[in-house]
């Protein structure tokens, strides 16, 4: 019998892997990488919400989840495009290198 | 997908490539799908004829040219006897110059079958038109068989007529594929005028301009499709194509599609040419007595004739000898090949092929 | 349901076997694997066969279109050589490029075939004959053709051959595009039978005596183009477009990892034939026919009437180029497929609430046809009116004519 | 045998999941990292059957293998070659520590908390119950979730639109 427990270290471990990633990468596509890891756990913690937690409405948490990868859907299509678009200012996607800003 | 700005991606189309007919390699850089530069690569199938031909005797000689455009053997075989008649005065008997021009024209039939069937294959067909071209190709070839015994390099033409006459067998055969190739030639029109996808695969496609196509020396099929009615047939007639009315058909926008249009039509007039050259077909003999070792007189000659690939030049020179002393063919293809670089930058991949496909070229006529 | 069946061959394996195995053990887990093990061994044998059978149906049928025989060697009318074909491939060498991407290169090959193997686990094949009765069937059935193409994707690039990566993104691209006509198209019956499992689907067909066709011939018409751009099927089968890009995503394959590439190609036919047969097409029904034929032999029947179609297709069309396949989804498919969900939404919701009977299912099969009709010219001139500004037959002029031209403005040899 | 038989799923999909994650932060061509990833989202996808979670299992398959890794693998084959490495920051070493403390207190806290835990499997056809949540208590969010894919797939076209070069 899986427990809500087995699921929230089966997030957790996800999520700090994500973290790692997310902050770890120096390209711009491996950053978004992390990124998306990160909300499948969130998504992961939701399902199991929705599965053992007692609410007035169970499926609340599967409808969440929808929302969420609706969203990383959205945030992957115009992070990549801006990953494209910094690549062809910059000739590279190496966020190290993105020093236009800095003052 | 072209402005994204990738780095350039060269890709080596050939020399092992489908759809090359050959081996003639395209090297082309591309940004996406798109071409930005393309470089012709030739030479993988160099045989060195014209200089093989000085160390043999003109009649040696005829089989290189089955070997040229070994699709168009015939043409090849005529062109280079009519040259050398040329240059050593040889008449030829009326009727061997009907035969040239019956088989000629056979010969003309089944290389632009190949010519149309090859393209739509280009264009993406799964062989289905290629096979219902060689349907009535195979038909021609058995009419050479019967002929000379042999399909593709026939070696038919002799120095001063043709080599054999043809057998009784032949009449009712040519007779009877005369009879139903326009009703071919039309299954060919249905089968594929209409189709969509054909037509957005080559309408507007390899566009060829009248000018460039002019100034690049570009003839046949090619030439006729830019809208420009040249024909050597008519212009500086050869054999007895004086006495047969045909016309010459051209195309209006110069694209791959008209390419194709203009080699459908010409099978057409090509049916025409023949039926009226059976009509007119005179007995006797079918060769003048020429000395094996022929000696020509020293001097040079050169003729053209319209090859089903444009036209084909045979330069040969003399020296009193009996091998020429230098032999050059002016090819149809590599020529007409010359405009592909001017035709292909800033096409797809695919595009790039089908305008391949639509010059129809022969590597074997290319590097001789 | 199973009341229904009560014909003179009652043929229900999955039914007979389990009450079998129930009356000689009580052990229900024990039944349970029996029944799993079976089923899935009679739909690998039926994919298994099927996929030698499809290559000499397809080799015998495009040799009949052209106008040639076909296999006729090997066995009474060629029938072995598929058998042949396999024996080849397995003696052949199997290559691997040195620069290849080591174990990702031998992955693809198993990886296209999983996905190709559990479309059928959907499938009806009989009212009580389903293995796998998902409530996400359609969903479901989506989810793994894009997982063919991620494998297909995979076999391009682990290649390291420009033509492979080529395909590679050829596949790609196309998945994106033909993707999003498809889920809308395979909304539409679901639209209107309000479930998303296949034997769901099916029963409302079966038991309005209606096939779904008829009330959505758009969907039909959507689904079968996405599903062969897809399927790398001509006209869609710029992945592997033999004359530009050699063989696309599998040039560097060869011996049984190439068959393996062909195989799936047969197999996902013939699953692309079985969703349009149950979905659209009634499935294992046939207007009450299926009291007296079994219901399976019905279903195959359409699924090889579909394959027949996809095999025509091949023998026929050329192949479109990649930007005009991605216009067509763009400009076509996804606008018709937004309008048809929207008039089969209203239809619904008309029929539900008004609680009508079945007979109004023929009024919208009439409206939804004539709108198919109209729709379609209208795509279709709109798209192909470029094509047919010049005419079609070259111009004849009997004597010599150059026209004189301006300057030279040819520019070969020298930069360019 | 059925709980077990899931439980069984549960750890070999959980285990796949973490490790083919842990394997996107190793690996050093972009494109198996990409590789590596969709296995992961598989692997969670795996997980939502296990969790009676059918329909967001197939949409995520659908969606993440489908739709946002190939928008993954386009935005890598259209940078160039020499970008394609996955190499992380030199300060990577506290950074996992970082990320490492980091679940740990979400582990924690996650069982230390009492979650007010129900028994049994709750949902039947979810498809539908979701059908039915997204129309009726969240119109408002799925219609605002409807305008940000509009809005984003704008942007990104305006974003990758061959004009923009001249004005960078």
């Amino acid at each position: 019998m899986i427990q809500l427990e087995h699921v929230l270290v089966v997030a957790a471990l996800l999520f700090s892997i994500g973290l790692f990633i997310a902050l770890s990468r120096r390209n711009a596509i491996g950053i978004l990488m992390g990124i998306e890891l990160m909300l499948n756990s969130i998504n992961l913690n939701l399902i199991g919400f929705a599965r053992f937690v007692d609410s007035p409405r169970p499926i609340d948490g599967q409808v969440f989840a929808v929302f969420v990868i609706t969203i990383a859907a959205a945030e992957a299509a115009v992070a990549l495009a801006l990953a494209v678009s910094i690549y062809r200012l910059r000739q590279s996607v190496d966020v190290d290198k993105l020093t236009l800003l800095k003052w | 997908m072209s402005d994204i700005g990738t780095p350039p991606y060269v890709v080596n189309i050939g020399p092992q490539h489908p759809s090359t007919h050959g081996v003639f390699r395209l090297k082309v850089t591309l940004d996406g799908e798109r071409i930005i530069d393309a470089e012709m690569v030739l030479g993988y199938l160099h045989r060195s004829m014209e200089k093989l031909a000085e160390e043999r005797t003109y009649t040696q000689n005829i089989p290189f040219t089955d070997r040229m455009d070994y699709l168009a053997a015939m043409t090849g075989n005529l062109g280079y006897c009519l040259s050398a008649e040329k240059l050593a005065g040889v008449e030829v008997p009326e009727r061997a110059s009907y035969l040239r021009v019956i088989f000629a024209e056979l010969q003309r039939i089944a290389s632009h079958c190949m010519a149309n069937g090859t393209f739509v294959n280009d264009c993406g067909a799964w062989q289905t038109p290629l096979m219902y071209m060689f349907r009535e190709r195979e038909k021609i070839l058995d009419l050479f068989e019967m002929t000379c015994g042999a399909r593709l390099t026939t070696n038919y033409m002799r120095i001063g007529g043709v080599a054999f006459d043809v057998p009784d067998e032949w009449y009712p055969s040519i007779n009877k594929l005369m009879a139903e190739m326009p009703d071919r030639i039309s299954e060919y029109e249905e089968m594929l005028h209409d189709n969509e996808i054909l037509l957005a695969r080559s309408r507007d496609v390899g566009v060829l301009k009248p000018d460039v196509a002019i100034n690049a020396s570009v003839s046949g099929p090619v030439l006729r499709g830019c809208g420009i009615a040249w024909d050597i047939r008519k212009a500086d007639p050869y054999c007895v194509y004086d006495r047969m009315d045909f016309d010459i058909p051209v195309g209006h926008n110069g694209d791959c599609f008209d390419r194709f249009l203009v080699r459908l039509e010409e099978m057409r007039q090509s049916v025409r040419i023949i039926k009226q050259a059976l009509e007119q077909l005179p007995g006797g003999p079918v060769t003048t007595p020429v000395p094996l070792a022929l000696r020509p007189d020293p001097g040079e000659a050169y003729v053209r004739i319209e090859s089903p690939k444009g036209e084909l030049g045979f330069y040969l020179a003399s020296d009193g000898g009996p091998a020429p002393y230098r032999w050059h063919v002016r090819s149809p293809s590599f020529i007409n090949l010359s405009v592909l670089k001017e035709l292909s930058v800033g096409l797809s991949i695919a595009d790039a092929i089908v305008t391949l496909g639509s010059l129809d070229i022969n590597v074997g006529e290319i590097d001789r | 349901m199973r009341a229904v069946v009560a014909a003179w061959y009652d043929f229900d394996p999955f039914h007979e076997l389990y009450e079998w195995i129930g009356d000689v053990t009580s052990s229900e887990e024990l039944v349970y694997v029996i029944i799993a093990v079976v089923g899935a061994t009679g739909i690998l044998s039926f994919v298994g066969l099927g996929a030698l059978a499809n290559v000499w149906l397809e080799r015998k049928i495009i040799g009949r279109i052209q106008v040639r025989r076909g296999p006729n060697r090997v066995g009474p009318g060629g029938l072995l050589q598929p058998v042949a074909d396999a024996i080849k491939l397995i003696q052949k060498e199997v290559l691997q490029p040195r620069a290849s991407d080591g174990k990702l290169y031998n992955l693809p090959p198993i990886l296209v075939f999983i996905p190709a193997m559990l479309t059928f686990a959907v499938f009806a094949w009989a009212p009580d004959m389903v293995y796998a009765d998902l409530n996400v069937g359609v969903l479901y059935l989506l989810a793994l053709s894009s997982v063919t193409s991620l494998a297909i994707f995979m076999a391009g690039w682990a290649s390291n051959n420009k033509y492979a990566l080529l395909g590679a993104m050829r596949v790609i691209a196309m998945a994106v595009s033909y993707e999003i006509p498809m889920v809308l198209a395979l909304l539409a019956p679901v639209l209107f039978t309000g479930t998303m499992s296949i034997p769901g689907i099916v029963d409302f067909q079966r038991t309005n005596d209606i096939w779904l066709a008829f009330m959505l011939p758009l969907p039909v018409f959507i689904y079968a183009i996405s599903a062969t751009a897809e399927l790398n099927r001509t006209p869609a089968d710029i992945a592997e477009a033999e004359s530009e890009i050699v063989a696309g995503f599998h040039t560097e394959y060869s011996g049984m990892k190439f068959g393996l590439f062909y195989a799936v190609e047969l197999i996902n036919s013939l699953a692309v034939s079985g969703i349009l047969a149950s979905l659209f097409f009634g499935g294992y029904s046939l207007f009450g026919i299926d009291e007296y034929i079994p219901p399976w032999i019905i279903f195959i029947g359409k699924i090889y009437f579909f394959y027949f179609g996809l095999i025509w297709l091949r023998g026929t069309w050329p192949r479109l180029r990649i930007d005009q396949l991605m216009a067509f989804s763009w400009k076509m498919l996804i606008p018709l497929a937004l309008i048809n969900i929207a008039v089969v939404s209203a239809e619904v919701l008309i029929w539900r609430l008004n609680e009508f009977d079945s007979w109004i299912f023929w009024v919208y099969a009439l409206m939804n046809i004539v709108m198919m009709f109209v729709l379609l010219q209208f795509f279709f001139t709109m798209l192909t009116k470029n094509y047919y500004r010049l005419p079609r037959r070259a111009t004849l002029i009997h004597d010599v004519s150059v026209p004189s031209l301006p300057a030279p403005t040819f520019t070969q040899g020298g930069n360019a | 045998m059925d709980d077990t038989a899931v439980v069984v799923a549960f750890y070999v999909l959980a285990a796949i999941t973490l490790i083919s994650a842990l394997m996107v932060a190793v690996v050093r061509d972009l494109i198996h990292a990409v590789l590596f990833l969709i296995l992961s989202f598989i692997g969670v996808a795996g997980l939502y059957i296990t969790l009676s979670a059918d329909f967001v299992a197939v949409v995520q398959v659908l969606i993440y293998a489908g739709a946002i890794s190939v928008l993954m693998i386009f935005a890598v084959l259209l940078t160039p070659r020499s970008d394609r490495d996955n190499a992380a920051v030199s300060y990577a070493a506290p950074l996992s520590v970082l990320a490492g403390l980091l679940g740990a207190v979400i582990i924690f806290v996650g069982l230390d908390t009492d979650w007010r835990q129900v028994e049994g499997d709750r949902f039947g056809q979810t498809a539908a119950e979701i059908g039915q949540a997204l129309l009726d208590p969240y119109a408002l969010p799925f219609e605002v979730a409807s305008i940000v894919l509009v809005v984003a797939m704008i942007g990104a076209i305006i974003l990758v639109r061959p004009g923009n070069e001249e004005e960078a």
